[in-house]
């Protein structure tokens, strides 16, 4: 029951979410739990600046996740993603700060720069046939590498232009609705998440991700030129990490050449909590987008309660442990 | 209605961070005060730091301390804090804005100078020496490494500094950075380490290749430190007052609730430690393990 | 005469196989050409040579007597030539009409897939077939004969001028068969030439108008279809005469009970599924695609769980949750899917024959023996005549009625007191059929108790003492084996629905 | 054509380096071109100590690789391996230090720690069907967390129990032939490997594992309990890094409950440089020593040379992709 299955004639948003409970109201289950478990053990849990907060620290990995999960789909393994949003980042600092272009043109160097290195995976994978773990494995070091070389190992700070923090922190819904302050870096989640979400269940692209995913030998023996697909998914997928780029460095009102290591992990770990498999041909964007919302609020929630923190790590685990579990019985006894 | 002072720090599970953090408790103690203390796992993490601190403010704390590893990144946060009326206290890292009442911290540069001067005392004022840092791009891992390089290129002519190197202050990682300069320099004549891990990376460098002749000098303290330092393989080492640094952030913070006025900066000091000194009550006091 | 396809002097080496040698085949417009030959006689690696997925080592090859190489099977689909193949090749993860159209899909602007009208497009190739499928199922949750079924549509999508069907059969029953003639005798007035190998001699007669036999790689004769008797056709794909003999059932009236089955149920499909078998009988189960039988195999082996029902071994009830629990309690299963369920493929022969008999070969100390291991495997080639360049080649690189054997040999070696068979002779040619059938009924004449699941109605025929029969999940009835059962009876046991009670637990 | 083919009578090491050539010929060329690479660029590098300096450098991470290749094969991952280091060594540390037992109780409990460890690991993923990325990604959390908790979050040494230290720093071989001073840690990789090697290609444990990552359903349709021999294959992995917990303990001569991070990627990559399929069924241990090696040398190399650190990450990373780049030409050439 892949979420390509919806076809009867509703909008597109009640088809995605249609398409994605259909198998996904599973681990949302699980979000829904640990949301009143930590409201009822602390009165400070569910205040909307707090709401606004966990959504807030959802945005970055969660789009990262929705990069990962195109990946993930086609069978292959993308580890790139922490540091090359960072070297998109530090592009986008380059562009604006350095050579003080324009904010578009930084906006659309962050996505054009992770397109590029995206495809460059994408043709170590689909070329010369390297396993997308060590093709992803290399780029994550040379990308890392290439940032700090090109910041100067220094933060790159967008000072010089006023508009860029406000990608991520201005509130464009807060500006309509001053009760829901929603940071604009949420809507931009939501948004990549829902054009994604598209993208796999309606277009060819997604068709051949889930295709390849599923049974790559069968697709090229069909005549379909594997490779460009697979080039083209990368692409999108970095292109997708370069908006999380854009994110963070907006957030951080600055290019942090250092970061990005450990990304790829969460981003993962987000991904297989949403029910992707990782080994290919299945897997829903929304169920990532609850994957990533389910590590936010369990960080969160534990900080909230003043959890000890070496605590917090091994409650973290058991609980991502739980949630998969009761997500596997809850499918187990739904089929 | 208790009175809640979360600490949120550069790190966590470092000993130099945990006895900050002992500093933070004895002070919490003592003015009958809640504190919590975290912080992300390695320096890199600028925006789970900020993560943190949206969840502290969540909490409704009655003042905040705050070791910023970027000092920009965080401003939204502390303006937060600030309009909210919670007092900030700026430690270990000063932040580049006025909303921090104060900021308790070592002079790094100074210390890493400090170092530098007692490293060409040692070695005689000229020869080949190397540095292993813990981080190429946190304030505290750049404040150390240029203290000590600029010290050396500025009064010390013959002293050549032929490698910089970074081992994460992951003690086996530095281990093998230290292992590898020395080899690729066998005339070396003496390692600065700029934080504990990559102090004790050099030691075992050193007693694994059974190196001798090189001087090291180290930073912060730790048991295998002050071991090295009383065994000799160590010639002496930089501390800072960590749980000073802990302690002087609750009390300010208390102090700022209180509307009292505080200085702009809390030098928490720093001190050289060698066999000489070790067991003077004052540098005992500081040092930790 | 004009050729629409024809091949000359073709050679193909493998590292340890020449398995073609000089091969010459030729196709017509709009006749149906078989290829025969025994398993590993090299059809399906001709057939791979045609359709541009192995590159021939030498010879020639024309298509409307123009020179042609073919290098990938996208220039052979651009030939004209189209292929079903002998080993399931789908996307399991996706539905039946994506499948069959991957790569062809229809699109809007900006590569929007316009979905409704994949599923009519496929929704008509499947009513072309005659064949019920609601275009948005999934693959992977059809059985082996349905998903044959939407290979060979989306092998038709194409519109080939020469079809290629490589065991198209070896999993339907006789109702798709027909279905599937009735498409082949249309597409044969189309004037498409269709290449057909079977193992299912039978077939042969029904639509074959010329014959091509392989022997051991090497090319024996092309005959005609309509004036070559059998026999001779077998003959001359085995080099020896082959004998057809019926069961003959022996009195076990007095024998112990080995395995009893009460009341077994578990959803749809299976319901209320009682019998037993005695040591030394060989119980036959006959039904439609779908009527339960795998099902009730997987139950008492333990592979599913079962919602009732009791599972009594030699007169002792046993609880069987798991297939280690039935192999302990003395039953084996051969599955009827040998390469998900059967076989690890990227092992060695070697390592799959001892398999379910790992303990044999194992020292106190856990270390393998290896030399065991060989000698027993050797001896199982040997016997079953498993076509391998040695032990060590990896089942992967086996031909398909070769790999069936392995599992055989595999369940053989195990030696268990009962051991259900899943269709046993999936694939596997004439002459190893009727070796494979003596091995049986050694087996039970030994004193151990037999179930064949078998799609081929004479093959239950031949070898039961009893038959049961299923419908829709229920066993409908028990025939006696031997020459007074028909296959009216069977078949009117077998389409014997209990439509009303269905609608009643439906509702 | 797996590393189980080996057959001919032979004695064992011929048997096991004759299994592992047989496919690894090719990763080790990688090697040999790096080393005599790193030669021609640096006098200093060609050194014996320098040599050993590798050899003790790999020691760890060769030990963790060769554990993870055994849950690789079976088709899993293992993201657990280096808090699981951290967390056997902080016991070690309990044992011995806190509780001042004997040295060889200490070694029994790093290794038995171990084996529990990894055998929880193998019943999430049995028994209760969890993911190997998401049930090794919760034990890699809690085992981080609870060396926090035990160790009380600050380092513990081993002072009391002056051996501890020679486990890993002390010279067997040395003290035999002086001219080869090779630590006892490196000794204890190489037999760590020999064994595993042993026990993946002749007994009945290392058939499972290629069987269970070949396909899993044929071999519990066959009768095999594969949920009780998955978990004996995580224990015995776990054991493994047991054995790492040690040689890291003794090498730093104290237990750092903070260290570990990190490491689990860094033994996946070895693993797969050394030809190991992540999708299961293939593998050798011989290519994870390689694999390691190759890092080692690597990193080793390029610190000799002075290379800038951000430089050395791109070089790095490049140097990965082409190593297993020419490794799939060579095969594909092979075949
Ligand atoms: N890729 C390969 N590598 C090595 N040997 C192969 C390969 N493909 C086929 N063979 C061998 O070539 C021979 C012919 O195989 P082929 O599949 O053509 O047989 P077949 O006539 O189709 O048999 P069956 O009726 O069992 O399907 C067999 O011995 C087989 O083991
Ligand atoms: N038309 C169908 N569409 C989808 N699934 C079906 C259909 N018919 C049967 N099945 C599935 O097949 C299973 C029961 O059939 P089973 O495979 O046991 O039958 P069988 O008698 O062995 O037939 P086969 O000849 O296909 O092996 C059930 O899981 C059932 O859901
Ligand atoms: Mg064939
Ligand atoms: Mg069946």
């Amino acid at each position: 029951m892949t979420t390509t299955t919806a076809n009867t004639p509703q909008t597109m948003l009640s088809r995605i979410i249609a398409a994605g409970t259909h198998q996904r109201v599973l681990a949302f289950a699980s979000l829904v739990v640990l949301l009143i478990g930590f409201s009822i053990a602390s009165p400070n849990f569910m205040q909307t600046s707090n709401m606004i907060a966990i959504l807030q620290a959802t945005s970055v990995n969660g789009v990262l996740a929705v990069a990962v999960t195109l990946v993930i789909i086609t069978g292959g393994i993308d580890l790139s993603v922490g540091t090359m949003m960072t070297f998109c980042a530090v592009i986008t600092g380059v562009v604006l700060t350095y050579a003080g272009m324009p904010l578009l043109l930084g906006v659309f160097a962050a996505i054009a720069t992770g397109a590029l290195c995206g495809s460059m995976s994408g043709t170590f994978v689909a070329k010369m046939k390297i396993p997308p773990f060590i093709a992803t494995l290399g780029m994550m070091l040379i990308l890392k590498g290439l940032s700090l070389v090109i910041s100067g190992t220094r933060p790159i700070y967008f000072n010089d232009t006023p508009g860029f923090s406000l990608i991520s922190r201005g509130s464009i819904i807060g500006d309509i609705f001053p009760a829901m302050p929603i940071p604009n870096g949420v809507l931009i989640l939501f948004i990549v998440a829902g054009v994604t979400a598209y993208i796999l269940n309606r277009t060819v692209l997604g068709r051949y991700c889930f295709a390849l995913g599923s049974n790559e030998e069968s697709v090229r023996l069909s005549g379909v030129n594997t490779d460009r697909w697979k080039i083209a998914i990368y692409a999108l997928a970095g292109g997708i990490v370069g908006i999380a780029g854009l994110l963070i460095a907006s957030r951080l009102n600055s290019a942090q050449p250092a970061l990005g290591l450990g990304y790829e992990l969460e981003a993962i770990a987000a991904v297989v909590i949403g029910g992707t498999s990782l080994s290919g041909g299945r897997g829903s964007i929304l169920g990532s987008l609850i994957g990533a919302l389910i590590m936010a609020v369990l960080t969160n929630g534990l900080r909230v309660l003043s959890v000890a923190q070496e605590w917090q790590t091994v409650v973290t685990g058991a609980i991502i442990i739980l949630a998969v579990y009761a997500d596997m019985m809850r499918r187990k006894g739904a089929s | 209605q208790d009175i809640y002072i979360p600490l949120i720090s550069k790190g966590f599970q470092h000993q130099f961070w945990q006895a900050v953090k002992s500093g933070a408790d004895q002070a919490a103690a003592e003015f009958g005060v809640r504190i919590t203390f975290e912080g992300p796992d390695n320096e890199t993490m600028v925006d789970r730091q900020i993560d943190m601190l949206a969840a502290a403010l969540a909490n409704n704390p009655s003042a905040i301390g705050f070791a910023a590893l970027d000092s920009q990144a965080a401003i939204p946060l502390l303006q937060q804090a600030a309009d909210a009326g919670i007092p900030v206290i700026a430690f270990d890292s000063g932040v580049e804005s006025d909303i921090p009442a104060t900021t308790a911290t070592t002079d790094n540069v100074a210390a890493a100078a400090l170092a530098a001067d007692k490293m060409a005392e040692l070695i005689g004022g000229a020869g080949k020496v190397a540095v292993v840092a813990h981080d190429q791009t946190s304030r505290t891992g750049i404040d150390r490494r240029d203290g000590f390089l600029n010290q050396i290129e500025a009064n010390y002519p013959d002293i050549e500094v032929v490698s910089v190197q970074y081992g994460a202050g992951d003690q086996l990682q530095s281990t093998e950075v230290a292992k590898a300069i020395l080899t690729a320099n066998p005339d070396l004549v003496g390692m600065f380490g700029t934080n504990e891990g990559s102090a004790i990376g050099i030691v075992n460098a050193i007693r694994e290749m059974a190196t001798e002749g090189v001087t090291i000098i180290g930073y912060d303290s730790g048991k295998a430190q002050t071991d090295a330092i009383r065994e000799g393989l160590m010639a002496g080492a930089i501390t800072q007052n960590p749980v000073g640094i802990g302690y002087e952030t609750v009390k300010a913070a208390v102090a700022a609730m209180n509307g009292e006025e505080l200085p702009a900066i809390i030098d928490t000091g720093f001190y050289y430690y060698d066999q000489s000194n070790i067991d003077d009550a004052e540098i005992q006091a500081v040092l930790y393990d | 005469m004009s050729y629409l396809v024809e091949m000359r002097g073709i050679e193909k080496r493998f590292p340890g196989v020449h398995a073609l040698k000089s091969v010459q085949f030729n196709l017509r417009p709009g006749e149906v050409h078989a290829l025969m030959g025994e398993n590993g006689a090299g059809k399906s690696t001709l057939m791979k040579i045609m359709s541009g997925i192995y590159a021939r080592d030498g010879g020639e090859m024309f298509v409307d007597g123009t020179p042609v190489a073919p290098d990938s099977p996208r220039a052979a689909q651009d030939l004209g030539i189209g292929i079903i193949h002998q080993e399931l090749s789908l996307m399991n993860d996706l539905t039946a009409a994506q499948n069959v159209l991957i790569g062809r899909e229809p699109r809007r602007s900006f590569g929007r897939l316009d979905e409704p009208e994949l599923n009519r497009r496929a929704a008509e190739i499947f009513a072309s077939l005659r064949l019920a499928m609601d275009p948005r199922t999934k693959v992977s949750t059809q059985t082996i004969a349905r998903q044959q079924l939407i290979e060979i549509a989306k092998a038709l999508s194409y519109n080939p001028r020469v079809l290629i069907m490589d065991e198209p059969t070896a999993a339907l029953n006789d109702a798709e068969i027909a279905e599937l003639f009735a498409v082949i005798a249309k597409l044969k007035a189309d004037g498409v030439g269709i290449v057909y190998i079977s193992h299912r001699m039978d077939e042969i007669k029904r639509i074959a108008d010329r014959v091509t036999i392989l022997r051991d790689g090497a090319y024996i004769d092309t005959l005609d279809a309509a004036d070559t008797p059998l026999s001779k056709i077998i003959q001359l794909m085995v080099g020896r005469e082959v004998t057809q003999s019926r069961a003959t059932v022996p009195d076990l009236s007095q024998a112990p009970v080995a395995l009893e089955v009460r009341g077994l149920s578990r959803g749809k499909d299976v319901r209320d599924v009682s019998f037993s078998v005695r040591k030394g009988e060989i119980l036959g189960f006959a039904g439609l695609m779908g009527a339960g039988r795998t099902e009730v195999a997987r139950i008492i082996f333990g592979a599913d769980p079962r919602d009732a029902g009791e599972i009594r071994v030699g007169g002792y009830a046993v609880d069987i949750l798991t297939p280690h629990a039935a192999v302990q309690a003395g039953i084996g299963y051969l599955s009827e899917d040998r390469k998900h369920f059967g076989l690890a493929v990227d092992m060695t022969v070697r390592a799959n024959i001892a398999m379910a008999n790992m303990a044999q070969f194992t020292s106190r100390t856990g270390v393998l023996d290896e030399g065991a291991m060989k000698r027993i495997a050797v001896d199982y080639i040997s016997r079953l005549g498993i076509r391998t360049p040695s032990d060590m080649q990896a089942v992967r690189l086996l031909s398909g009625g070769n790999q069936q054997k392995v599992v055989i040999a595999k369940w053989l070696l195990r030696d268990c007191d009962v051991l259900i068979f899943d269709e046993p002779t999936r694939g596997i040619d004439v002459g190893a059929k009727s070796e494979i059938y003596a091995l049986l009924e050694d087996l039970a004449a030994q004193g151990r108790a037999i179930i064949v699941i078998s799609s081929e109605l004479p093959e239950v025929m031949r070898l039961s003492h009893r038959i049961a029969v299923m419908c829709e999940g229920r066993l409908t009835g028990i025939l006696p084996g031997g020459a007074q059962t028909t296959q009216e009876q069977i078949m009117e046991l077998a389409t014997r629905r209990d439509s009303a009670l269905t609608v009643a637990e439906d509702a």
